[in-house]
């Protein structure tokens, strides 16, 4: 990212002694010249912009979307005939692991948090987010983390204790390979980069709204992310004791979960569920916060209640804490606390009923227009309504003691998932890639696309309902052509329909891949307000300038940018709603008042750097202790680095360099 | 998702010819795929045949309901909405920010259903919880991928117990009574679950946990164990057997037995010697000696990680074995002794397996080569984390005749 | 011709080579071979670099050009005073006494060795950048502060904890109270006394703490060697002291200062009591209020009994963990592990798993109180 | 635990935002991010160590094998060192004070005398833990020793990355490298300190004290 005001160049002399021709010092310096530049493939690498590390969060998150799916086709696959042997039983639980901690940790939360990065600044009206170098960082973080998590699968298989890696059979005595260390250091990793992203995001929109921009002002994606920022903030750390207790009895002997020395094994399912209920509504809530923008801007109207939508949105991350347990109805914890946390769990269906209401009242009375955004935001709505209730019987703890661990779950938190969590995230894709990269996503493939997903998703998960009702556990690696004892039990036909269903989906994301590779190729140029949206990141080009705004708007009400384009005015049918401006108008009318003084930060070697140490210092800890001390070296130097690099580049750093009497201040500290 | 119990009592119990008929029904028409779920399903959650089942399912069936209707008419209000608001050129709506009133209304109502649907579900709770009216006491454990009962001295409702009985894999309980299963593990967690009969409880290794266990009538219910346990997870199985106070007291004298020699010579005899050079080392059969007259001791302790193995004494009695995952009664036998009347059943079931209903094929594979037939946790070579003890049972290498004596041996376990 | 930079990553190559031979031939076993390899690629690091700096000509076109070499200010001004040729020296020197006395002044020698080169270079680097020499310290500050400031601080932090911990450990125990608190107390003063003079210097002030820290480093390095207090391990009970047959003293030394209560008190297998009149009883975890004389235990189980002494004499529960014979077919004696002995009111766990049927022991398993007769628990293990 | 030292100079060491730089007050809070984060960071730390004091507390008295707190613990010693740490807040505030009316001498004074006592705690817990080694408790002897080698550990920790923060505030100050508001990276140090200092009183009551 360029500095967009710099002093002016002068001649390229320096030093006060003789020698007019002396070597010039950035060039003598070679390499250690500070990033400076705004184009190429090292603007990526060493960015600070969040629209750019927005980009990147979000073409990772794809990347292990894709790996993640593939991962669950093999898992259908084998679960598409009776004794199937398309993969071993080591094999198929290494894959439902990894099919899971990669959806959650690598797809769903970082593509939240791409959307996240890309638009809340650009919605509360700001320039940046709050730390720019941190928000590289937890990017960098994220994608070492991730592949360090998955280069298990070539360094001895990958971890096998399913994604709520229950102890003891994530010891090392159960699970021997090093597939569990790679786990837990590869969520070490990724929750650093969710946790120190939590801090910039809440300390940005806390901070830098723009001018009269009050909270209850701001859109419910901007609400919803800082719910779910507030939920990473208290949720990471209790991961982070459960990982460091379990590595710690891995890698150094600890007897936290030695049953042998005393030892309960219910500390790590409170440990882990206490983050685990939470990280649901991490997953969620940024997919709910899209549809509640997608919604009101095909339905022409406001979103209904918007205070409503708002507290439920809290109330679910704040009951949200409150429910851990009913993971855990059948662990035995004792009636009182299971009768507790079952009513707990039903409270927490007030606000979400809310919600839903709420966006179908919004619907009503519209002029709805059904685009493929709009289409995914309503399968939100049928889908979440069908997790919705199918989890209301598990929050009957009697129910969930026949349920829970039963296909029927897999069915619920499926529709949960992928139809709330997913489906919103596609929701946002094809609403927000004409601001994101100036073109629309075609509409035609968009519709095959959504069409084939909703099909795709019904065909897989309804199926399981039947399959858990039936009796069928989770996690098995076969099922059998005839039970023990009976002879009689028919799984097949629903097992073979959910195989199909799978396919089905992957299908519909194939064409996602194909619309993405035709808009890049084929699109024209989008329009610069395609939908007639109605917030604030709609003020300005698509995709945006580096520094967003010409002019920080000031903010009036509520779907600011709608009522700088509609007023309502007086007919002869009484009050109607008129455009009076163009979005072209709007925003040239911003572009005649741009900001004179406009400062940026420069980009930073350091965030790459220091994430690149940690992904040492794991394989150090999994392989040789040196290693770890090498990553520990770099990642000093690199903190160092960091705390005591200016803000803004030196002129020096440029080419040529501008030199003279630089006004620029260092960052505060160093 | 919302399956009324209609359709799966109504056509009861299916003799395994109409699976063919089931797979028929996949390529015809959907009213033939909803027959095909409605399968037979021995763990289907809906169909409770004791006591504390029913409770549940009294208390979920009206949640299933009520369910299948908020999301029915939510599905409905949507659908509706996007018919009749499409975009067809009319004005752009009011702005309205929305109507507090209503807003209200709509919190409050599902508070109430959810208020409606809270009181019973904690009575219920807590009667399922109930310890204190317990008849009969068996401790279950669970390892990898098997499940042991060991039933405590004392009355087990009409019936005395005066030693403990160990057994594996299938639970006899007698009828109509309180029996209360102490569930605990003794490596990773398992979970016990027997549909019919009860929701399910995790086994925790150093945890105690109790289980409700009621079975109105004289029958076979079979359950899987439902938390994640490694490798061979989904062939980790068990059943719970009913039987009337008179034939469980049968069941128990059968069990205290006491142990019948082969024939000298015999063939049994000879898997006799076989057991005791290859086997004993882990499987115990009760009263079994050495040449020298001193008792047949198992360390499993020694050579398997949970330290114990099933034992074996009255394998016969069982209807199958490894897990409860492969039958010893031949198909015919089972089906048999599957639809027979409550009355009946008892009898059968005693009757153990007899050589005729005796089905070879598994158990012979079995002796052959374990992990073949059930993933385990077994290579010799690959043992450095469990510091050289086996998950599960190896490959003895027994040659084909060791295995005709073995087997011939074991029939006579009953 | 070579650059001024790969001359000098052609020499540290050179060296790390020779070094490489050295090490490998007069280090054996793994840590020569750690050693060896460790050292080979730091040659092939040099190497490396080298060759970049070759390439790139030093990243600078016109460095090539000599007569800019030979122009530029830097070249010509005096090189200022250095402290690490020194430092060099000596850490070579270091080097070489590591190899053949011990290992640890090998290390620290190669560290000193690698933070002076380290040093030197940039510094080197630096003095050649520009004419500038303001310049050219603020490059040399830039490349390297990220590097001091953390490990001056670290190893400073790690070097007086390091020697308070080794003071502590050598002095008395009792007195070790005394000097800690004196210690802070003067660090706290000496702090007030110089913040309230306002007239002493910076320099001063900085001299005095330092001279004060390095006194304590001083006598830290000093405690070390001349080694620490004695420190006794706990004794463990064992099964004599559980059966009650050990003497009085070894006893005592187990129950001394014991735990007398647990947090989490879930589900073990049993709740065993010792009334006040000296009545053993145990309940059983899922069924009511029925007191039992007589557990079945399953095999192999980690099985957690809870232990609650009502009566006024401290008590210990024992578990009788029977008697085996021994692998050469002696008589062995009987096992048994115990709480410590709780004061009234006392609660502990006591954890067992027994692997062998009681067909195996020659004598019960059982849960007795020594010291309260005619009173056990019987454990059933089939 | 190098991940920590990842958070905590982050937070307590800055970066520009979007903002113009020469009002970097301008936030809707009126806080600065930096110190709203440091707040934010602190608040996470809470539940950091909240799960191991709840480890620590669910296993009290568990443990097998090993000597058991009470067997081990040296009250009296430890009691002085926490007092040192409690001075060293003492001493914190007097550098935050100095800072704040820009007395650059006596900020670095207290900033390293704050430092010191801080070194002297964390000493006096090198060699708690070296003496309860050689009494029979290893980090592998039983849950008590697990859990609470990894508790306190991870507050030492916690202290000695305070204590490289302190100094290298020293070290960039006498090297004019603040040219930012100087009072306020003594602040958010000295919000970590205090925040660590508040973590080991909690740790001590619960930890040392009530068992006894």
């Amino acid at each position: 990212m360029a500095i967009i005001e710099r002093p002016a160049a002068v001649p390229a002399t320096v030093g006060s002694v003789a020698a007019p021709e002396v070597v010039t010092p950035t060039q003598a310096l070679g390499v250690f010249r500070r990033p400076v530049s705004s184009s190429g493939w090292k603007s990526w690498l060493f960015t600070v912009d969040h629209k750019k590390l927005g980009i990147m969060y979000g073409a990772v998150a794809l990347f292990f979307f894709l790996v993640g799916g593939v991962e669950a086709l093999l898992i259908r696959l084998q679960l598409a005939a009776p004794d199937n042997t398309v993969l071993s039983a080591d094999q198929y639980n290494q894959m439902f692991t990894m099919h899971a901690t990669t959806m959650v940790f690598l797809f769903v939360m970082p593509m939240a948090a791409a959307f996240a990065n890309y638009f809340l600044p650009l919605q509360i009206g700001a320039r940046d987010v709050a730390f720019p170098r941190i928000n590289a960082l937890g990017f960098w973080l994220f994608l070492f983390g991730g592949l360090f998590l998955n280069s298990s699968w070539l360094l001895g298989g990958a971890a096998d204790g399913g994604w709520f890696m229950y102890s003891p059979n994530s010891s090392a005595l159960f699970s021997p390979s090093h597939g569990i260390d790679f786990w837990v250091l590869g969520l070490q990793i990724t929750g650093i980069a969710s946790l120190i992203g939590a801090l910039n995001l809440i300390v940005t929109v806390l901070n830098m709204r723009a001018p009269g921009m009050k909270l209850m002002q701001m859109p419910v994606f901007t609400w919803m992310v800082l719910v779910v920022q507030f939920l990473l903030l208290f949720a990471m750390p209790v991961i982070t004791v459960a990982l460091f207790l379990l590595s710690f009895q891995r890698n150094f002997g600890a007897t936290f979960f030695d049953v042998n020395q005393g030892a309960d094994p219910l500390l790590w399912q409170h440990l882990f569920w206490i983050f685990g209920h939470p990280e649901v509504y991490i997953i969620i809530l940024p997919s709910f916060g899209i549809i509640s923008e997608v919604l009101p801007t095909f339905a022409r109207k406001p979103l209904f209640g918007y205070k409503f939508v708002v507290f439920s949105g809290a109330a679910i991350g704040f009951v949200g804490w409150g429910v851990w347990a009913h993971h855990m109805f059948a662990s035995g914890l004792g009636p009182v606390s299971v009768a507790v946390f079952s009513v707990a769990t039903m409270l927490i269906a007030i606000p979400t009923g809310v919600k839903i209401v709420n966006w179908t009242l919004t619907l009503w009375g519209g002029k709805l227009w059904f685009t493929t955004a709009m289409l995914y935001a309503i399968g939100v709505i049928v889908l979440f309504t069908i997790g919705g209730v199918s989890g209301v019987t598990h929050a009957v703890a009697p129910s969930d003691t026949q349920q829970t661990d039963t296909y029927h779950i897999v069915a619920h938190f499926h529709y949960v998932i992928v139809g709330g969590a997913v489906m919103g995230l596609f929701s946002g894709f094809y609403y927000w890639w004409p601001k994101m990269f100036g073109k629309m996503l075609s509409e035609r493939l968009g519709k095959w696309n959504f069409w084939l997903m909703f099909f795709g998703v019904n065909l897989t998960f309804g199926p399981m309902h039947i399959l858990g009702l039936q009796g069928q556990p989770r996690r098995m690696v076969v099922w059998p052509e005839k039970l023990t004892g009976d002879g009689f039990f028919d799984m097949h036909f629903w097992n073979q329909v959910a195989s199909v269903g799978s396919f089905v989906i992957g299908l519909g994301v194939l064409i996602f891949v194909i619309n993405i590779f035709w808009t890049w190729k084929k699109a024209p140029l989008a329009p610069l307000d395609p939908w007639d949206a109605r917030t604030l990141e709609w003020i300005t080009a698509s995709p945006p300038k580096e520094h967003n705004f010409d002019r920080i708007p000031t903010v009036h009400a509520l779907d600011e940018f709608f009522h700088r384009k509609y007023e309502e005015m007086d007919t002869e049918d009484g009050p109607r709603l008129v455009k009076v401006k163009s979005a072209e108008e709007v925003l040239a009318e911003e572009e005649s008042h741009a900001d004179a003084h406009i400062h940026l930060p420069s980009p930073s070697y350091w965030p790459i750097v220091l994430s690149a140490a940690l992904p040492i210092i794991a394989y150090g800890v999994i392989y040789n202790l040196m290693l770890s001390v090498i990553g520990t070296a770099i990642l000093l130097l690199a903190v160092f680095g960091w705390c005591l690099e200016p803000s803004v580049a030196d002129d020096s750093d440029y080419d040529p360099p501008a030199g003279g009497d630089s006004t620029k201040e260092l960052a505060t500290l160093g | 998702m919302d399956r009324s119990k209609e359709t799966v009592s109504t056509l009861g119990r299916m003799p395994s010819t109409r699976r063919h008929w089931s797979r028929a029904a996949l390529l015809t028409s959907v009213g033939l795929m909803l027959a095909g779920c409605a399968n037979n399903a021995p763990q289907d959650i809906f169909e409770p045949k004791g006591e504390n089942s029913k409770k549940i399912d009294t208390l979920q069936r009206p949640v299933f309901y009520i369910a299948g209707v908020v999301a029915l008419i939510v599905i409905g209000v949507v659908g509706y909405a996007m018919w009749k608001f499409k975009d067809r050129g009319q004005d752009i709506p009011e702005q309205t920010h929305g109507n507090p009133k209503l807003e209200i209304a709509l919190t409050i109502l599902p508070a109430i259903i959810l208020a409606g649907i809270s009181v019973p579900t904690v009575i219920t709770v807590f009667q399922l919880d109930k310890k204190t009216d317990a008849e009969c006491i068996i401790n279950v454990t669970g390892q990898q991928w098997w499940w042991e009962y060991d039933y405590a001295t004392g009355q087990c409702g009409d019936v005395k117990i005066d030693k403990p009985i160990v057994t594996a894999g299938e639970l006899v309980i007698p009828e109509k009574t309180n029996v209360l299963l102490r569930i605990t593990s003794r490596d990773v967690i398992h979970s016990y679950w027997i549909p019919a009969l009860n929701g399910k409880r995790d086994a925790v290794p150093g945890r105690l946990h109790t289980l409700r266990m009621q079975a109105d009538q004289p029958g076979i219910y079979t359950g899987q164990c439902t938390e994640f346990c490694g490798l061979s997870h989904s062939r980790m199985r068990q059943a719970a057997v009913a039987l009337t106070a008179g034939d469980f007291q049968k069941w128990v004298d059968n069990q205290m037995k006491d142990y019948v020699a082969p024939e000298a010579g015999s063939l049994a005899a000879e898997g006799e010697a076989v057991f005791t050079a290859n086997c004993s080392k882990c499987h115990q059969i009760n009263d079994l000696k050495n040449a020298d007259g001193s008792p047949v001791l198992s360390e499993p302790d020694l050579y398997v990680v949970p330290g114990v193995a099933p034992n074996l004494s009255h394998l016969m009695n069982r209807t199958a074995f490894a897990g409860w995952t492969f039958d010893l009664l031949t198909d015919e036998c089972r089906v048999k002794l599957w639809n027979a009347k409550p009355a009946d059943f008892g009898a059968m079931y005693l009757k153990g397996i007899t050589p005729e209903c005796f089905e070879q094929v598994a158990l012979r594979d079995w002796l052959r080569n374990p992990p073949g037939m059930k993933p385990m946790f077994v290579d010799p070579n690959n043992l450095s984390s469990t510091g050289g003890k086996y998950r599960g049972m190896p490959n003895l290498n027994l040659k084909p005749d060791q295995i005709d004596q073995l087997i011939a041996y074991l029939l006579g376990r009953n | 011709m070579f650059t001024t930079g790969s001359k000098l990553f052609l020499g540290a190559t050179a060296l790390s080579i020779v070094s490489a031979i050295v090490f490998g031939a007069s280090v054996g076993g793994s840590a020569g071979m750690l050693g060896t390899i460790g050292l080979i690629s730091v040659s092939v690091v040099f190497a490396f670099l080298a060759g970049i700096n070759l390439f790139t000509r030093d990243g600078n076109l016109a460095a090539t050009e000599s007569d800019v070499e030979r122009n530029a200010a830097a070249a010509q001004a005096g090189v200022g005073r250095s402290m690490w040729p020194l430092a060099a020296a000596l850490g070579a020197g270091g080097l070489v006494v590591g190899t053949i006395s011990k290992p640890v002044v090998f290390k620290v020698s190669f560290i000193v060795l690698l933070a002076a080169a380290a040093e030197w270079m940039v510094q080197g680097f630096s003095e050649r950048v520009s004419a500038d020499s303001k310049y050219n310290e603020g490059i040399r500050k830039r490349l390297l502060h990220p590097l001091e400031f953390p490990l001056l601080a670290s190893v400073g932090a790690a070097v007086f904890i390091y020697s308070f911990s080794r003071i502590m450990l050598n002095i008395d125990k009792d007195a070790g109270r005394w000097v800690f608190m004196v210690i802070g107390a003067i660090i706290t003063a000496v702090g007030f006394v110089f913040a309230a003079k306002r007239g002493m210097g910076k320099s001063t002030v900085a001299g005095i703490i330092t001279v004060g820290a390095l006194a304590l480093v001083g006598v830290g390095i000093a405690s070390a060697v001349s080694g620490q207090h004695p420190i006794e391990p706990h004794p463990a009970a064992t099964a004599a002291v559980c059966l009650g047959t050990a003497s009085e003293v070894q006893i005592e030394e187990v129950d001394a200062k014991a735990s007398q209560s647990v947090a989490a008190k879930s589900n073990p297998l049993a709740n065993v009591y010792l009334t006040s009149d000296e009545q053993l009883y145990a309940l059983n975890t899922g069924i009511g209020n029925v007191q039992y004389h007589e557990i079945t235990v399953p095999r192999s189980n980690a099985v957690h009994v809870l232990f609650h002494n009502d009566s006024a004499e401290p008590r210990r529960l024992t578990v009788h963990l029977g008697t085996f014979k021994a692998k050469d077919g002696s008589e062995g004696s009987e096992e048994a592990e115990c709480t410590t002995a709780l004061e009234k009111g006392g609660t502990a766990f006591l954890s067992f798993k027994i692997n062998k049927s009681q067909l195996a022991s020659s004598t019960p398993y059982r849960l007795t109180v020594p010291g309260v007769e005619d009173q056990e628990i019987k454990l059933l293990v089939p | 635990m190098a991940d920590i030292a990842v958070h905590d100079v982050d937070h307590a060491h800055t970066d520009h935002g979007g903002y113009d730089d020469h009002a970097p007050h301008a936030t809707s809070t009126g806080l600065t991010n930096n110190k709203l984060s440091m707040w934010l960071f602190l608040g996470s730390e809470c539940l950091l160590f909240g799960g191991l004091i709840s480890t620590y507390m669910l296993y009290r008295g568990r443990h097998q094998t090993g000597p058991g707190p009470d067997q081990i613990f040296d009250i009296p010693l430890t009691s002085v060192s926490s007092f040192i740490l409690l001075m060293s807040s003492l001493t914190m505030v007097l550098a935050v004070n100095s800072a704040k009316r820009k007395d650059d001498r006596n900020t670095s004074l207290w900033l390293t005398i704050t430092a010191l006592l801080g070194a002297l705690f964390v000493g006096g817990q090198v060699y708690e833990f070296t003496s309860f080694y050689h009494e029979g408790l290893g980090f592998t002897t039983s849950l008590f020793g697990s859990s609470f080698y990894t508790l306190t550990g991870f507050h030492g920790v916690h202290v000695t990355l305070g204590i490289i923060m302190l100094m290298v505030v020293v070290f960039i100050m006498q090297r004019d490298r603040i040219t930012g508001d100087k009072a306020e990276v003594v602040e958010l140090v000295g919000l970590y300190w205090h925040f660590v200092d508040v973590v080991w009183v909690i740790i001590f009551t619960l930890v040392y004290l009530i068992p006894s």
